[in-house]
């Protein structure tokens, strides 16, 4: 198990975001994370990400107790995410951003800086390399030095895999890729996430697009009102009464 | 005992001052989202205007003080249409820095027009009185009461009209704004016209308590920052208790802590609750 | 380059050619003046310089001054410091650099601390308008104190209170170095008298709103004398909050706070009965002072403060020494000629009594007037 | 080609300013020059952490007092040696800075701003109202730096040449961390504390180290102000000084590595020139700010950045224009 | 009703829309297809005069739209639920909704009538009224984001990807709903990503590619095009 969540619970004032989960996500699959709007996906990642602490339960990333830890932590532990709506440095370039993406796994320091020692050196091309390589892996090459707010939605949504990725993870999670994502793109990303479990990354993405979601996840995990209310590969999900109900709906395009 | 509330009634004097400046500082700053420096300068431009009316035109306190209150929120709104309103408002410096150019202007003017010498402004409200046994001048009563009516008269308006709420709307979401049909020129112009209006409101009301002079709105506008960032910045009852708070600590922190080291009192109130809360004590929790 | 000459009235920006005229054979020396222009201290500035040009003009309108055979005509080159030391050095670099002044009039004692530093190197005189008594203990030969030393006030004050109100004291004077250092010199002579100090506070004109809490705390210890000080106009008002408050008692006023000037605040000296300050310089018995005073007012449209007189006797005094010295560049001759200087100037041009020079500061009478019967009454001279 | 062309010019530059007091015996000149040596130093301290980091510091002008009143205190009440001095009281104000730090930069944006304007007029308090500072009446009698060596410290020139030695110190110093690891995260702190964050890294502990190295400039620039200046006043400590260091900086540029030298530059000789209007020079001042605010938001050498970029993309626009023009007349033919 | 003449706007040096045609009747439901970047929302903030165009002629109801101000465009009638929503954070559900109805605040009746249709057409906010929209869930938000344009009473509705983060259950009714206002009166352009479903519920519709309006037809024509099967539909 990469990940295991055990009774997890997050409240906002009076109002339980996430209530009692209890899951597990595997290695080198890919867990999708449905649910009704405000069912408490987002927040869910918050909590892993370390983004938000939780009220009560315990977190386990490879066996290492992350509940508590703020989110630099718990990224150099190798959670990498994205945000729900896109989240880039705006006034930087894509490579520039990509690069700082790498920043994590470097030491360099002031020292370095001031007398460009070889540590400064090295780990410069250290970065540069590895976003370079997850330019290329997301297909942007070609947009490295154009500025991060003028590229269009979904090449940002791109660099926002970069980011995540250039962070070395070994999970990743996407909260809605595609979410404003014409179909025809949508699949290229759904490429590009096989692709990196393929590259032995695990990842677990939020989205409400159910043909993607069916196509590409070994498993699903469904949250109504901050609780777990299915868990199972798309087949059974797709069929789960109490699911189809609360989220699908009837005649769903779900297989459109 | 006698010492407590004569001190208390001297805080809720000061207190008032700082709101009324405080609360004008706020609702520009839901505008500009960033403190605007000027301030100060148009609470001093607004006393000389109206002693200048007073004594040159011979008007009575009030019509001076309605006189300097219209003069101001036009003076504001000018100050809004020539320099803030052409300026990115996602970028915080540059507007800081026009507002401290302003502020250089102002003080170099009011020297200009009005010598740099102190001078007095005369109050219909001289006299003293004795209530309970305390001792105050009609004029302190009258800017306690006259404070209280403006910022109740300005909550109304805040919350009861939809003019008032599109002045807070404005504030969380320019675009937003546009999109219901705010006329958003109309809007910023009338929120830095009132926060104009209030500053020589609080200028008039306390300029017989103290001296008209070009450096005077130093001293309140920075007492005004510490306020609005204690009550968390754009919030407006927020200004009102933080203004009646550094108001009261001041007076009794004279008395009962050190006379000495008054001043000193915002500034460690300040960096106190900000230490503990870093978002001042009525921020709303909102992402 | 720098606007010379005389800039005269306030507010008149219209730049008038400034420079006085020249005749064959004539010449012009400029004299050097840093000061806060602009800024809150503007006021205060304005007042000393205004005193130095008067005289400057007045000279230069009787024909001007003869050393060695050549007539002098002065300039007034004048820089604005905002009060800030290190751009009083910068100017006072740029006026010997660029003008040449052999004297550089700073009325600020940290502006004048900063010139210190290099004043004896590139020789030139600083006329200190400053009553710190720091700046004469450093040793520097070219530095002359013009206002007059402010420990012989406390004696007659404290007698004269005591008195007449009691031996209750509050401190309340104006939070500088000035006012701690007045307190310093007055407080063991009130002791000294059998006096008591019940409160001991101090007033940050610069900072405070509203003087109430602190005089209504200094009044819960029931004094009978307050001393205040500081700048005249809310000095007097504080005076004016203490009399709201009920305060029934005397006041000694420092030296700094000048009763003319409290006059536009209170229309009247009612609320100030029974003060102790300086005499007016309204009020002077020199010879000189009714010449003075109307000039003054003819030019200025108001009544000179104690600043304008002082900087103005000290202009004459300097051109006096200048004459004796026999040049008007070498500093150092200049400044040992000061107190013949004094002692030759003509009675006439006397705007208070000046005496003489007395390690390098000049020696005044002590002049001291007090409220009665809302009228300003000479005590002691 | 372009490189070397910078190259030449910054030589040029440097040969200039290295024969100025030769060719210009003019004190005054030399005055100026100095105290704009000094406060660029200054300015690019606040530049790292306002500029690079994204955080509006005004308490700067109090780390320049610090700087400047440990090394009077140092000096001449302890009796430490110059040089000795001089180095403790950049010590000093860092690690002061450090616990200062620890607790403002816990606040954001304005927050931030305002703290430390708080913070900073403490600063003012404190060495107004102690008697070790020597309070209003301020601080006196700070020596020369002592000689090093055979260079001695007395003339206006050695001491132009001194702050010009720490200033190119600076200007090195501050090239190198721009083009670094470091800087780059400095600024992609800037861009987004929350994104940095979740990207691990940790963002506390970079605007900590930034807010340090800034108040270590600034008090560098203070304790040069002192051995220069030998007089220290409370005032030196105001608001209205932060406020000046920040003008110094936004007119020249804010996050540019040129900008500090050249907003100081120009503002003090701005300053200088408007002299002759002696109390209503503020009056001419103010609106200038403004307009070159209105006109140049991002200062002198951001409004050339961006015009540079702007020639650039216009450059590449038509070049574009050019080769899809053919395309153009088949869509209109279709 | 609505007119577009050559309208050609850009960002900086880049035009984005580059020479558009497009009318909107009255009573229709137009909806509009692009690809990512294609220049909807320009088109989107053009209309609601947020972004001025280079060149080109807008009207709406034969007249002019030039220099017209956002706030007279929505008196006009011309209402835009926007992308990235755009809402008042820190004001609860409920003011952020009573804000929409700016342009006829005098009318209280009116307004409260309308606040009512909205809460019956999103249940789902009625137990969130108090809260700050700024706390809501993403999907929570675009509900009153629509909600808010409703309430200003369009006759002409901009929605920008209204189905932007919804789940399927609720873009289901969604699109439900808008075909009801749509039969209620309210012309409406529609940009979406989510083509079938748009398409369903539309008359005619648009494909904007690079700043061009390139392929134009009814709601049949569109869903038998193949490219735009393979493109928008994606199956
Ligand atoms: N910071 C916060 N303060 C208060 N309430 C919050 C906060 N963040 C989320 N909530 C509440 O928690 C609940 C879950 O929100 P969350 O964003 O996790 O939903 P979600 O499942 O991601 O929905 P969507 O699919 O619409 O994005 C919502 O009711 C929301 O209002
Ligand atoms: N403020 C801006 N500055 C520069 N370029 C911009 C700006 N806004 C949009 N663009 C560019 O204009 C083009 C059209 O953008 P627009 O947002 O209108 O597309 P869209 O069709 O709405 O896309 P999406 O489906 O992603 O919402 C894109 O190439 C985008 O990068
Ligand atoms: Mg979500
Ligand atoms: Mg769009």
């Amino acid at each position: 198990m990469l990940l295991t969540i055990n009774q997890l619970t997050k409240q906002f004032g009076g109002l339980s975001a996430v209530n009692d989960v209890s899951a597990v996500i595997e290695e080198s699959k890919i867990t999708a994370i449905i649910g009704p709007n405000g069912a408490g996906k987002s927040t869910f990642f918050n909590l892993i990400s370390g983004f938000h602490q939780p009220t009560s339960g315990r977190i386990e990333l490879s066996g290492q107790d992350i509940t508590n830890m703020r989110a630099e932590h718990v990224a150099r532990l190798g959670v990498g995410r994205t945000f729900q709506t896109t989240h880039l440095f705006e006034q930087a370039t894509v490579l520039d951003n990509v690069l700082i993406g790498h920043r994590l796994r470097t030491k360099a320091g002031l020292f370095d800086a001031i007398f460009r020692t070889k540590r400064e050196r090295d780990e410069k091309k250290k970065c540069l390399d590895k976003a370079l390589e997850a330019l290329e892996f997301v297909g942007l090459t070609s947009l490295a030095y154009e500025q991060a707010h003028s590229i269009t939605q979904e090449q940002q949504k791109r660099v926002a895999f970069a980011l995540a990725l250039a962070t070395d993870p070994k999970l990743v999670l996407l909260d809605e890729p595609a979410a404003g994502v014409n179909p025809d793109e949508t699949e290229g990303l759904s490429e590009v996430m096989k692709k990196m479990v393929k590259r032995g990354k695990t990842v677990c993405l939020i989205e409400h697009k159910m043909p993607m979601v069916m196509s590409l996840a070994d498993h699903i995990l469904v949250l109504n009102h901050g609780e777990l209310i299915a868990n199972g590969t798309p087949k059974d999900i797709q069929k789960n009464e109490r699911v189809i109900e609360a989220y699908l709906g009837g005649n769903s395009n779900v297989s459109a | 005992m006698d010492l407590l509330f004569q001190q208390i009634l001297n805080g809720l004097t000061v207190g008032s001052v700082y709101s009324l400046v405080a609360l004008g500082l706020t609702l520009v700053f839901g505008i500009l989202h960033v403190p605007n420096f000027a301030h100060g300068a148009l609470y001093m431009v607004g006393a000389y205007i109206a002693l200048t009316v007073m004594t040159a035109l011979g008007v009575h306190y009030w019509i001076g003080l309605i006189i300097a209150v219209i003069v101001i929120a036009l003076l504001s709104v000018l100050m809004e249409r020539l320099v803030f309103s052409r300026l990115d408002s996602k970028d915080p410096l540059p507007i800081m820095i026009a507002s401290i150019g302003i502020l250089f202007f102002l003080e170099s003017f009011a020297q200009y027009m009005w010598g740099s010498q102190y001078q007095r402004m005369v109050t219909p409200y001289g006299d003293t009185i004795q209530i309970f046994g305390l001792t105050v001048t009609m004029q302190r009563l009258l800017v306690i009461i006259a404070a209280v009516a403006l910022m109740y008269a300005l909550h109304l308006f805040l919350t009861k009209t939809m003019t008032g709420a599109a002045i807070i709307a404005m504030s969380q979401s320019k675009n937003g704004a546009f999109l219901v049909g705010i006329n958003a020129t109309r809007v910023s112009m009338l929120t830095f016209a009132i926060a104009g209006g209030l500053a020589a409101a609080a200028a008039t009301l306390a300029a017989p308590i103290n001296l008209v002079f070009p450096s005077m709105g130093n001293l309140v506008i920075m007492k005004a920052f510490v306020i609005i960032i204690i009550g968390g910045m754009g919030s407006i009852p927020g200004a009102i208790i933080g203004g009646y708070i550094l108001g009261m600590a001041e007076s009794l922190g004279a008395t009962y802590i050190s006379g000495d080291y008054k001043d000193l009192i915002a500034f460690v109130l300040l960096v106190l609750i900000l230490t503990m809360k870093p978002n001042g004590l009525f921020a709303k929790g909102v992402k | 380059s720098g606007t010379t000459g005389g800039e005269s009235g306030e507010g008149s920006s219209e730049g008038e050619e400034q420079v006085p005229e020249v005749s064959a054979g004539e010449e012009i020396i400029n004299i050097g003046y840093t000061g806060p222009l602009s800024g809150p201290a503007a006021f205060y500035g304005e007042n000393t310089v205004s005193g130095v040009r008067m005289a400057a003009e007045e000279i230069n309108e009787a024909g001007g001054f003869e050393v060695g055979g050549t007539t002098y005509k002065l300039n007034i080159v004048t820089y604005d410091d905002q009060y800030l030391p290190n751009e009083a050095a910068t100017n006072a670099r740029r006026l010997v650099q660029e003008h040449n002044t052999p004297v550089v009039f700073v009325p600020h004692s940290g502006g004048v601390f900063a010139t210190q530093v290099f004043n004896e190197q590139e020789d030139f005189m600083i006329a200190a308008y400053t009553s710190e008594p720091e700046i004469l203990n450093q040793g520097n030969e070219l530095t002359l104190r013009i206002p007059p030393a402010y420990d012989q006030y406390p004696e007659p004050f404290v007698k004269y209170q005591q008195e007449r109100f009691g031996t209750r004291l509050a401190l309340l004077p104006t939070a500088t170095q000035y006012g701690k250092d007045w307190t310093e010199e007055l407080v063991p002579v009130w002791e000294e008298f059998g006096g008591e100090v019940v409160y001991d506070g101090e007033v940050d004109f610069g900072k405070d709103t509203d003087f109430f809490p602190i005089v209504t705390n200094a009044l819960n210890q029931n004094p009978d004398v307050i001393f205040v000080g500081g700048p005249s106009e809310p000095t007097a008002l504080l005076m004016k909050a203490a009399r709201d408050l009920g305060f029934e008692g005397g006041f000694m006023v420092m030296d700094q706070a000048k009763f003319e000037e409290m006059d536009g605040v209170l229309g009247n000296f009612d609320d100030i009965e029974g003060a102790i300050g300086m005499l007016p310089i309204i009020s002077s018995d020199a010879p000189g002072a009714e010449s003075f005073i109307a000039s003054f007012e003819s030019e200025l449209g108001r009544v000179p403060t104690a600043e304008s007189a002082f900087n103005y006797q000290a202009m004459y005094v300097l051109v006096e020494a200048m004459k004796l010295a026999e040049t008007v560049e070498d500093p150092q001759a200049i400044m040992a000629q000061m107190d013949a200087g004094v002692k030759a100037l003509s009675e006439d041009k006397l705007v208070w009594h000046l005496t003489g020079v007395e390690n390098n500061g000049f020696d005044w009478m002590a002049s001291i007037a007090a409220i009665e019967d809302g009228e300003i009454v000479l005590i002691e001279e | 080609m372009k490189m070397t062309k910078k190259t030449y010019l910054l030589l040029a530059l440097l040969v200039a300013a290295l024969l100025f007091p030769i060719l210009v015996p003019n004190q005054y000149y030399l005055q100026i020059l100095i105290l704009v040596f000094i406060w660029t130093i200054a300015v690019y301290g606040l530049n790292t952490i306002t500029g690079l980091t994204g955080q509006l510091s005004l308490a700067h002008a109090g780390f320049f007092a610090i700087g400047a009143y440990s090394l009077g205190l140092l000096t001449i009440n302890a009796g430490i040696p110059f040089w000795a001095a001089f180095v403790l009281a950049i010590v000093i104000t860092t690690i002061i800075s450090f616990f200062i730090g620890i607790v403002a930069l816990r606040t954001k944006s304005h927050f931030f701003a305002i703290y430390t304007m708080s913070v900073g007029f403490l600063i003012y308090l404190i060495i107004y109202k102690s008697e070790l500072t020597g309070g209003v009446r301020g601080l006196i009698g700070i020596p020369n730096p002592a000689p090093i060596g055979p260079l001695t410290f007395e003339s206006i020139q050695s001491y132009y040449y001194l702050m010009l030695f720490f200033l190119l110190l600076t200007i090195f110093f501050m090239y190198r961390l721009f083009h670094s690891l470091l800087g780059k995260t400095f600024v992609a702190i800037r861009n987004s504390e929350e994104l940095a964050e979740t990207l691990g890294i940790s963002v506390m502990k970079n605007k900590l180290l930034a807010f340090v190295i800034s108040a270590g400039l600034a008090s560098l620039s203070g304790a040069l102000y002192a051995s220069y200046v030998r007089f220290l006043g409370p005032q030196m400590a105001d608001i209205h000084v932060a406020f000046e260091i920040l003008l110094y900086l936004l007119v020249g540029g804010i996050g540019t590595l040129a900008g500090p030298l050249i907003g100081t530059f120009i503002v003090v000789v701005l300053t200088q020139m408007l002299q002759f209007l002696e109390e209503f020079r503020m009056l001419v001042f103010g609106p200038i700010v403004v307009l070159l605010i209105l006109f140049y938001p991002r200062g002198i050498v951001g409004g050339y950045l961006m015009w540079r970029a702007k020639r650039a993309k216009k450059q590449k626009v038509a070049d574009a224009n050019t080769t899809t023009k053919g395309e153009n007349g088949n869509a209109v033919n279709h | 009703m609505l007119v577009l003449k050559d309208l050609i706007v850009s960002h900086g040096q880049e035009d984005v829309l580059r020479s558009v045609n497009l009318t909107v009747e009255e009573g229709e439901l137009v909806v509009l297809l692009g690809a990512n970047g294609s220049g909807k929302s320009t088109l989107f903030h053009t209309l609601s005069g947020l972004v001025r165009p280079t060149s080109g002629e807008l009207s709406f109801k034969g007249n002019s739209l030039k220099g017209r101000s956002p706030s007279q465009i929505v008196r006009d009638g011309i209402v835009q639920c926007a992308e990235g929503r755009m809402l008042f954070a820190q004001m609860s559900v409920h003011d952020n909704l009573k804000m929409g109805a700016f342009t006829y605040k005098r009318n209280k009746k009116e307004l409260m009538r309308q606040l009512d249709y909205v809460y019956t057409l999103f249940p789902d906010l009625v137990g969130k009224r108090h809260s700050p929209a700024g706390s809501l869930s993403g999907g929570q938000q675009q509900m009153v984001a629509i909600g808010r344009a409703l309430m200003a009473k369009p006759k002409l509705l901009l929605l920008d990807e209204p189905s932007l983060g919804l789940a399927p259950l609720i873009v289901e009714k969604m699109f439900s709903i808008i075909k009801e206002i749509n039969k209620e009166g309210v012309t409406v352009l529609l940009a979406e990503q989510n083509a079938y479903a748009a398409l369903s519920v539309s008359t005619r519709g648009y494909v904007l590619e690079g700043g061009r309006l390139n392929v134009e037809g009814t709601k049949e024509e569109l869903l038998q095009n193949e490219e735009i099967r393979k493109a928008y539909i994606g199956a």
